[in-house]
């Protein structure tokens, strides 16, 4: 009865990620949803203003194509390996060029998306306390608690014109399903004007009905669906594939170097079509090295109610 | 909640209301729906004329598949089959707070004459006459959906001039009072009622009587309701509800009867 | 190696609800803490300040037995049915006794809640504008925005000192999973000092670590476990057995009358050692027709990691 | 992280320093754990001293039940198997500003005197010689954990008098001005180096070197310290790592040496 909302990455990315947008594409080490990232690059967006609070490899790689005007995070680095290069001579060298930066803690992050998803103008939290960080961004600000007088801090929401998240699975409506790590995706969301989801499978509504609670996001709140199978790689998805670890430590070396950076563009992004080709290109070797072994959770009842 | 004396129609003043509510609602709305009245008026506007509504209950659900009549806001059948659950906590900041209602539909104990509902207590709160259940979501509906209708029985302790306590805002004294309030709702759109249907005047925000049901008088509206009612310029009858309609309420909305 | 937390419902009851305390039984519409709430009326706590967004039947029962000194709310009543009586009798006419009220609105319980459990002094929400709830309750105070200037509403924080919690299953160490309608439960454990789970079942551990997103209240803040089966009716429990509207409806004509009430709570609370009891003498007839036919979900894939 | 020059003893400073930081933490207790050095040094400790400790992860995760050594502060390896996952507001909101960690680890780029932590810019902020991660989750651990030890290398450029930037708080410009401040966290209790342990003078809030690792001279470590460090009037050698330490560390916990 519904119009079913699956998109080719490509009319998602071109019909919804306008030049000069506000972007978010969270996911906390799990379900970065680099297929989206790479098709932002290959489409050349402009001017992004690219929201995470670990920008990671995807804003690294999406900076070093040229996409963004800004970039607002609360920690920015290859975990456990290193710098994010391309971002850091974009923001300290203008190269490609000059990127500006806003960042939050982790806490405050995570309360601006709350406070975005939630309509509320402020959301107050109990961090930055002797921190230098207020002083150089006005956007957090002290306030008073109105019982007990007491100081807090306030963090603004975040509301971007869109969200990209990817999971483990959606039905052609939207409504997504995700288990592991869950980060702030509801809350990203929720907050943001449009939101895309791009998934491991599609699956039939059934199979989304037959389990609501797994539902993170529900297709009331979606505007675009794309499967995307191995669309997190390097970052993992729950029980579909792992982390490419090896990934993440040979960026070290690829972000450091311009060249490298642009030679890893050309024939792992620019070079593919779209991410099936960049799936034939990672080989068989790689997908098995990183697929786990199952681990099947225990069905639960939900009961039928005539 | 079949009326005595109405035996010669062949339709409950139950289920004229539900046929009205019904027809106020549009495709492609998200509808924040309430057991009873409201959401057989939902069910079957669906089935209808509006496909594509979308429908929350306040309990936690999104995109019920309710294989019988939901009998409390919680019933476990709007949970299996539908496609999201959600906390409390999350229903009122996202879905309500976050400007994703259209609409959602209230009952009142008392509603006046600038559509303030009361569901708190008749007389003083601190000693009140009768203690009734409070407010529960109806403020954060009026306040917070873009459209609020009010589904209530008309009877003459009902709708007093003044009510004894605004648990829910309609244009509290004034339209001009209510558009102060800086939130997205801007006040009931109208009042089902068993009698007629009421809406309100655009600059005024005060009640004005805007069609009848086949049969009823205008004095009949007129004594149950307790100030100097207005009666609108464009007066309708309301058509009685069409065959169709009263075949989806009886045989497959409420095939027991428990509402109608 | 950790210690079991499991006790039975008497140990529970005796051990953590003080007189005088505060206790919280949540769940919306489902999951209702009946068990738990007869064993404070056998034990003859006194005093108790009641919170729950509905107070329900269980609540009326508890006021009707002189339990309560206190009753915190948002809507109170016999959902679709009418009134809580002795709960309206103790207000009104002081009989057993005279108890309070303080009352909300469902979104500012569930504020408060979130508060309490995340520590925070007042949650600020788009409440209350225009409603006479806070001239008559104190607790509710207007809040400028710290950026916009505009007039929001806060509540205070809410902190039982017993949340008291029903769910499906849980471990032994208190890791307690629940579907279905969730309601305010995991608010209510976080903002509690103390936590008793009541459960249909009681599983091993390796049922919680086969589906950890499931689980809705850590074990970490949970104080005591015990095996309640049937432990919520006459609510339910999503695929265990279906809400009584039959008993809903019959508390009608119950509630009204102090003498049937006195009968009710000596026949099948004081009359009956414990939840057993109450479930033999409830008898299969009852507890076939309010079973229903299974649906389960499907498993899903949590991966193993080595 | 093994460095060169110390292959005369047979452990590495990356294995004195999880047994340093495993012993500062007691049985019982909730941590906050970090990937690397911090999860080694909790899980050392629950196989030995504390089999009672919580552990939370950063990433939602309590409970965990590791197959493998995580490499990244969501490895899915913490997924599987574990007993609860909760989104990242709730860990904050509800386990660090809820009041239910203990202890928190966090690293620092550079420390000062007075034990603040910078993990942002060497140089200024808005033009600086070199850009650091930020704050993450650190701040947070810092105000809210009851306790937090500091794990980092001691370096001379690491160790300025006065940090360039405060990320997260240590006792600011004195214990005075910390214990102000309306939260938990009372300010870190020891930072452990790969050349000894630093603690806090209890009235002023300085860094009073607590501890040398063996082999470690005083002047080693005044060295590579920006100010002129107090030394502590009851110096202490640490003792070195116990076999069944290191066979804890190095057979169960990091077989292949990716830390150590």
């Amino acid at each position: 009865m519904k119009e079913s909302k699956v998109l080719s990455m490509k009319e998602a990315i071109a019909r919804y990620v306008e030049d000069g947008c506000k972007v978010i594409c969270e996911g906390f080490t799990h379900l970065i949803p680099f297929a989206a990232g790479h098709e932002m690059i290959r489409q050349k967006k402009r001017d992004l203003t690219l929201c995470r609070m670990t920008p990671d490899l995807i804003f690294d790689q999406m900076v070093g194509a040229g996409c963004a005007r800004k970039v607002v995070f609360s920690w920015v680095g290859n975990p456990g390996v290193g710098s994010l290069y391309a971002l850091r001579r974009a923001v300290e060298k203008g190269i490609p060029h000059r990127v500006e930066i806003e960042e939050y803690s982790h806490f405050g992050m995570a309360m601006r998306l709350l406070a975005g998803a939630a309509n509320l103008p402020f959301m107050p939290l109990r961090d930055y306390y002797g921190c230098d960080l207020p002083k150089v961004n006005p956007n957090i600000k002290e306030l008073r608690c109105p019982y007990s007088g007491e100081t807090l801090f306030a963090v603004p929401p975040l509301n971007p014109d869109v969200a990209i998240i990817h999971a483990q699975r959606a039905d052609q409506l939207g409504n997504t399903q995700m288990w592991g790590l869950v980060g702030v995706q509801k809350e990203s969301a929720f907050a943001s004007r449009r939101v895309i989801v791009t998934v491991e499978e599609i699956v039939p509504e059934e199979v989304i009905r037959g389990d609501p609670n797994r539902t993170i996001i529900p297709g009331l709140i979606v505007d675009a669906v794309v499967e995307a199978p191995f669309g997190a790689h390097p970052s993992y998805v729950q029980g579909y594939y792992d982390r490419d670890n090896q990934f993440y430590l040979q960026w070290n070396d690829i972000s450091r170097e311009v060249s490298l950076l642009q030679k890893y563009l050309e024939e792992w992004v620019l070079g593919v079509k779209d991410r099936q080709g960049y799936v034939n290109k990672l080989g068989e070797v790689i997908i098995k090295r990183l697929t786990p072994p199952a681990s099947w959770s225990q069905p639960v009842n939900y009961g039928i109610y005539r | 909640m079949v009326q005595k004396g109405e035996e010669m129609k062949d339709y409950s003043p139950s289920e004229m209301m539900i046929v009205r509510a019904a027809r106020e609602l549009e495709d492609g709305q998200v509808v924040f729906v309430g057991i009873g009245l409201p959401n057989l008026a939902a069910n079957l506007a669906k089935r209808l004329h509006a496909p594509h509504i979308e429908m929350i209950y306040e309990a936690g659900v999104f995109g019920a598949h309710p294989l019988r009549l939901p009998l409390s806001i919680g019933d476990p059948t709007l949970v299996s089959g539908a496609t999201a659950i959600c906390s409390i906590p999350e229903i009122f900041m996202y879905y309500l707070q976050g400007g994703l209602i259209d609409v959602g539909m209230v009952g009142a104990a008392q509603i006046d004459r600038y559509g303030n509902i009361n569901t708190t207590v008749i007389g003083d709160y601190h000693s009140p006459r009768v203690r009734l259940p409070g407010i529960g979501g109806a403020s954060a509906i009026s306040l917070l959906a873009k459209k609020m209708l009010v589904i209530t029985n008309l009877t003459k302790r009902g709708f007093p001039e003044k009510v004894d306590f605004i648990s829910t805002p309609g244009f509290l004294g004034g339209k001009r009072e209510r558009d102060k309030l800086p939130v997205e709702g801007k006040g009931p759109s109208a009042i089902i009622t068993d009698l007629g249907v009421f809406g309100f005047d655009q600059v005024s925000g005060e009640v004005v009587l805007q069609s009848l049901y086949p049969g009823i008088t205008v004095e009949e509206v007129r004594e149950r309701v307790g100030w100097e009612l207005r009666i609108s310029d464009q007066l309708t009858i309301s058509p009685e509800p069409e065959k169709e309609e009263l075949r989806i309420i009886r045989e497959e909305l409420d095939p027991r009867r428990i509402y109608i």
